[in-house]
């Protein structure tokens, strides 16, 4: 079924390893205070990330959220990004104007996304639709949370991209909780899938830890969305394994839900299918993993050494150009 | 030469620009087919096609979004919102997501957000509103009001050439009200600039959109009252045109401001700033505010047209003012 | 399979012809010019308004919008009141200060919208909350047309009416067209009931011209509302039979479309029901139209010649108490 | 006796008016179980139950709009916003539902909208606006900022027990950094009323939130050069206490603004009108404006010092102004 090649299924190997170890490497930086502001995590939920954004070809655009720190390393961000990012450094793709995964660049395949949840998907149908205009045949794919397809502007955002029949395709992580709200609280819909009906579109569910059929299902949807067939909502069931951010201890997640989850760690269960197709061992695996805390270390290092911004940039870049001044003009004496 | 009205103004602008610039492309509800509620795009889905005249849901923030990704892909969106008031539908999106992109990432937005706003037509509350301060205290994005057929078509040119998001505000009173020959050529208004219409030197009225024709009716009778009013069009809301407003101040040394929005915290307020800060100097008497009252816009006409300003209250303003 | 006795039916009856007299009193004023600001008719869609508004009890709340003209006529306002309301006079429900069916008085039962399509739908789900947490047993019942369905409100306050499983229908009046644009560019979805399934709803369609469907089927929404079931998404076929407002001929709307729904004209159906039961004949139904037009060109006449609101009260009612001036205040001199 | 602290006080508020009536309940994101991002709301859930303590989906226009709805039918909801910034998703409600529905309707909407506002804490873009003017410049709606646990308690007793609907701004800095020793018993502070913080006689400071407090320390600095500011702490953002600014400024005849809110179109615009119709005779020397610039607020550190108004900044100001 998987048409992978062996260096492909290494590369996602690779790419599932480096989410985890650039995240230990953050949680241990935010425990030194080195993080500036919250971290978020995606611990268990990295298969999710990699496995849709690697079924994007390039010239296809993402627009990933705080947890899908996997998709844009897929996406060809570096771990030097991301910790300048969390480190607020002048270096990071948003010269420290914002935080955590907030940012991208179109020409580099990322959309950065606002804090809003569900205002990401109205602008990637926006993206599509751009590109559309433009005759390139690129797709576009997004994630919301479980939480986030309560927002008016998923809604309005997959109900416009399903009429105009866009190549777009909405990955709704659904990894059980909202912050400290269930997903009972969150919607009385049995899935997330369920809610394709209301725009006329596909909707599937699948094992979101499970890599490949992660990777299969979105590689449908978005062969679908580059044959003209329009968006897909994909659900990808899995587990939000630490709180909403390292702050939240999540006290309010019941401890059976966490051990059921922590036995289908979507790491584990790739290793396990490397070595049962007989790809890799576990010693091959563990060569891989030390080429990539070594270099996470060493680009943590790197940034920590690096520069904040300069105050003064505060004043730039609100517009293409500036058209006003920060400090008000002094009172003009008559003559 | 036949004369333009502010409506067709606005049409040909379009037109243009989507002659000019394959990447310039409209959305909004029912303005392809139908043409837009106020006819605004008539005639652009029979010439350009419904790829680039896009009739959508009802979803302004879906509009919106729609037009902020397309403009970051590089296209040139101009998103109708079919009654200004309706923006607010969109605000978030507005607000955050076009207005900060570019400081946040790079990545500029340069869209163009339209549509009628303001009274004097019976809306009521919903299809009146002149939400023009919501947006000109939202740094990133720019916000333009015409009050001429020339500057409608000018402004709404460089608005959709700028770099960055534009809010561009019609008047609705104004569409078929006010008409006058324009120049044939490319040419375009300059965003950021205000422009005189009056010279005076007793008092300037500073103002913008439908209230510019009640503040030359105005100048008109205190001429004959020995008042010689100057009236300063503001045209681009946000950023302001300072220097135009200090340099008529300066000479006039009296200032009032007339809007059609709500008092507290409308541009009036703003613009009372910049004098307090840049020519306490020069002013010879308080700033007058002349602007509708803090309520909503009601809807029976006795009703709007007490709460609207009109060139008689902007009298009785002026009068008090000049016999400081 | 009605439960209906017979004064109720041609209660319905008269009803629905209050609906459709006055509305066309209405056409013949705003011809005149005395109707201020748009007409929005309801003509061919009465039954849809009718129907469902009947199957509320007493204490139960209702917020139509403006095309409902037969709802607010159910729940006990007036012709006065809506010839009040269009002629923008003193002693309309609004006081003038808003325009067409844009009133209502919670403990009249009928909520005022606003114009912001979908906006009433939280709101309905607020009033139905807040019945809930005075312990009083009361149905919300409001409306959304197609175009209506679209904006993120709607689906927040649906999802939200869901997952509280508050007693509140909502009914998707599908007239085919959203001002100038028709279903299939509104929704990819089949139809609005589809929507139901986001939320883990109950969605039905019923015939929104055949006022006793209608009624039976709001009937079962409101019954399974009071029961403690939650919300139910009941989508009403129905067609506009005429322009979004009365300024708009409705060029783009197939003529052949009009002519297929102008021979289901829920009015006309519904005289054949009640002959075929042998409820009434022609003259019966004639006798009954009379007095209906007569009341009408009464009040319309009382109506116009009663005053505009005084232009001062445009100042007032914007809080419980008055806390600031119109004028600004005179500036104060150095003493 | 122990001292509350600023984020504890706005919980006992809503403890004791749910105690005290119970038409009021609360409903929010994450407000229950959790007790709010900030635990505002912590244990109400054990105390009132989850009728009126709701955990909604994220949805802030079902949250506003559902609280329409319940003050509608005579409820008194609490709405909380989990930050001040995502009042934007609820923009339409908050200022065209919520706002004119006494006027349009005669309907009164008594809610409270709060949540925590401000920056100081790298919240980036989206977790540290200041919004209050965009709901300053809707009439129908009432606007409120406290800087002290008194004035929190008490402010938000008075928003919830008011006819019409307040936005409540808490300043996310001051929840933990401000604390005082309140008073037993059941007391309000008035919406409407400005606090003098600090008499003095060469200048005015009108500030508010946590600005207050930049206010005061600037105050001491000035002290020390012989500068006497008056500080005066508004509380209540629309309707302003005109009567205290007055005041204020016809005793000390200078006036500065101060507000973390950037610049253009901010609360301190209006003040600047308001000084500029009814102080002009009073003014001995331009108003001066210390706010954030017109940028959103950045997130690296030496960024948003910058751009946020600090006591020296105020101290600069004052001296300019002084030397008129
Ligand atoms: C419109 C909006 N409201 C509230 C928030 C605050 N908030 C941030 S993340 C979050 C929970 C998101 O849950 P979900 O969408 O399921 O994503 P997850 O965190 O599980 O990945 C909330 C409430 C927000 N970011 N945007
Ligand atoms: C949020 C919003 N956007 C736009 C409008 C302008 N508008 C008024 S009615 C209408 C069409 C409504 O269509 P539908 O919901 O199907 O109701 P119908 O008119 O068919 O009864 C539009 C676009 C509005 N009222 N609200
Ligand atoms: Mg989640
Ligand atoms: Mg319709």
């Amino acid at each position: 079924m998987s048409e992978l090649t062996r260096e492909q299924k290494f590369e996602i190997y690779r790419l599932l390893r480096l989410n985890r170890t650039l995240e230990e490497k953050l949680v241990n930086l935010y425990r030194q205070g080195k993080v500036v502001g919250g971290l978020y995590r995606s611990l268990g939920q990295e298969a999710t990330s990699v496995g849709t954004a690697y079924a994007l070809s390039p010239g296809d655009v993402l627009g990933p959220l705080i947890r899908n720190l996997g998709s844009v390393l897929v996406m060809g961000f570096s771990p030097r990004d991301v910790l300048a990012q969390h480190m607020a450094r002048a270096s990071s793709p948003s010269g420290g104007k914002d935080c955590n995964l907030h940012f991208g660049a179109p020409e580099r395949g990322v959309i950065s996304s606002i804090s809003m949840l569900g205002a990401l998907v109205p602008v990637m149908a926006g993206i599509a639709l751009g590109a559309r205009l433009q005759k390139k045949n690129v797709v576009a794919m997004t994630y919301i949370g479980d939480g986030g397809t309560s927002t008016g502007a998923f809604h309005e955002g997959l109900n416009f991209a399903a009429v105009q029949k866009l190549p777009l395709v909405v990955v709704a992580e659904n990894n059980g909780w909202a912050y400290s709200t269930p997903f009972k609280k969150q919607t009385a819909a049995r899935c997330l899938a369920d809610r394709a009906a209301a725009y006329g579109i596909p909707g599937e569910t699948v094992d979101g830890n499970d890599v490949l059929a992660v990777y299969e299902a979105a590689k449908r949807a978005v062969a679908r969305a580059r044959a003209g067939d329009g968006p897909t909502l994909l659900e990808a069931k899995t587990y939000r394994m630490k709180g909403h951010a390292e702050h939240d201890g999540q006290a309010y997640v019941p401890s059976e839900e966490l051990a059921e989850w922590a036995a289908r760690d979507p790491l584990e269960a790739y290793s396990r299918v490397l070595a049962a197709e007989g790809l890799a061992t576990a010693d091959d695996l563990g060569a891989i993993d030390a080429v990539i805390s070594e270099r996470v270390e060493a680009d943590a290092s790197a940034v920590e050494q690096s520069p904040f911004p300069a105050p003064e940039s505060a004043l730039e870049g609100v517009y293409a150009r500036k058209v006003a001044d920060a400090e008000p003009a002094v009172a003009r004496r008559r003559s | 030469m036949s004369e333009t009205a502010y409506v067709d103004a606005i049409r040909e602008a379009l037109f243009d620009e989507m002659e000019r610039d394959e990447r310039v492309f409209v959305i909004g509800e029912d303005i392809g087919v139908y043409g837009g509620a106020f006819k605004v795009t008539d005639g652009l889905l029979a010439r350009f096609g419904e790829h680039r005249v896009i009739d959508t849901p009802i979803s302004e923030t879906a509009i919106v979004g729609a037009a902020v990704g397309a403009a970051m892909m590089g296209m040139r969106p101009v998103a109708e919102m079919q009654f200004a008031d309706f923006a607010s539908c969109a605000f978030d999106m507005i607000t955050n997501f076009a207005a900060k992109s570019r400081y946040r990432t790079g990545v500029g937005v340069p869209l163009v957000v339209r549509g009628p706003s303001g009274g004097g037509v019976h809306g009521g509350p919903f299809h009146s509103q002149n939400p023009e301060a919501y947006f000109a205290h939202t740094p990133g994005l720019k916000v333009v009001q015409p009050s001429t057929a020339y500057d409608a078509k000018g402004l709404l040119k460089s608005a959709i050439r700028d770099e960055d998001p534009v809010i561009f505000f019609e008047h609705k009173f104004l569409y078929r009200r006010v008409k006058e020959t324009l120049p044939p050529g490319d040419w375009t208004v300059p965003i950021g600039k205000a422009a005189v219409r009056r010279e005076g030197r007793d008092l300037s009225i500073l103002t913008y959109g439908a209230m510019v024709w009640t503040a030359l009716d105005a100048a008109t009778t205190l001429e004959s009252e020995g008042i010689d009013a100057e009236v300063v069009d503001l045209r681009t809301l946000f950023p302001l045109d300072e220097e135009t407003i200090v340099a008529s101040v300066a000479k006039t040394n009296k200032a009032m401001v007339l809007h059609e929005a709500t008092r507290t915290g409308g541009i009036g307020a703003e613009i009372a700033a910049v004098l307090s800060e840049r020519c306490f100097e020069y002013l010879d008497g308080p700033l007058l505010r002349i602007t509708a009252p803090d309520t909503p816009v009601p809807f029976s006409p006795p009703l709007e047209e007490f709460f609207l300003p009109n060139a008689e209250k902007v009298c009785r303003a002026a009068r008090a003012l000049a016999g400081y």
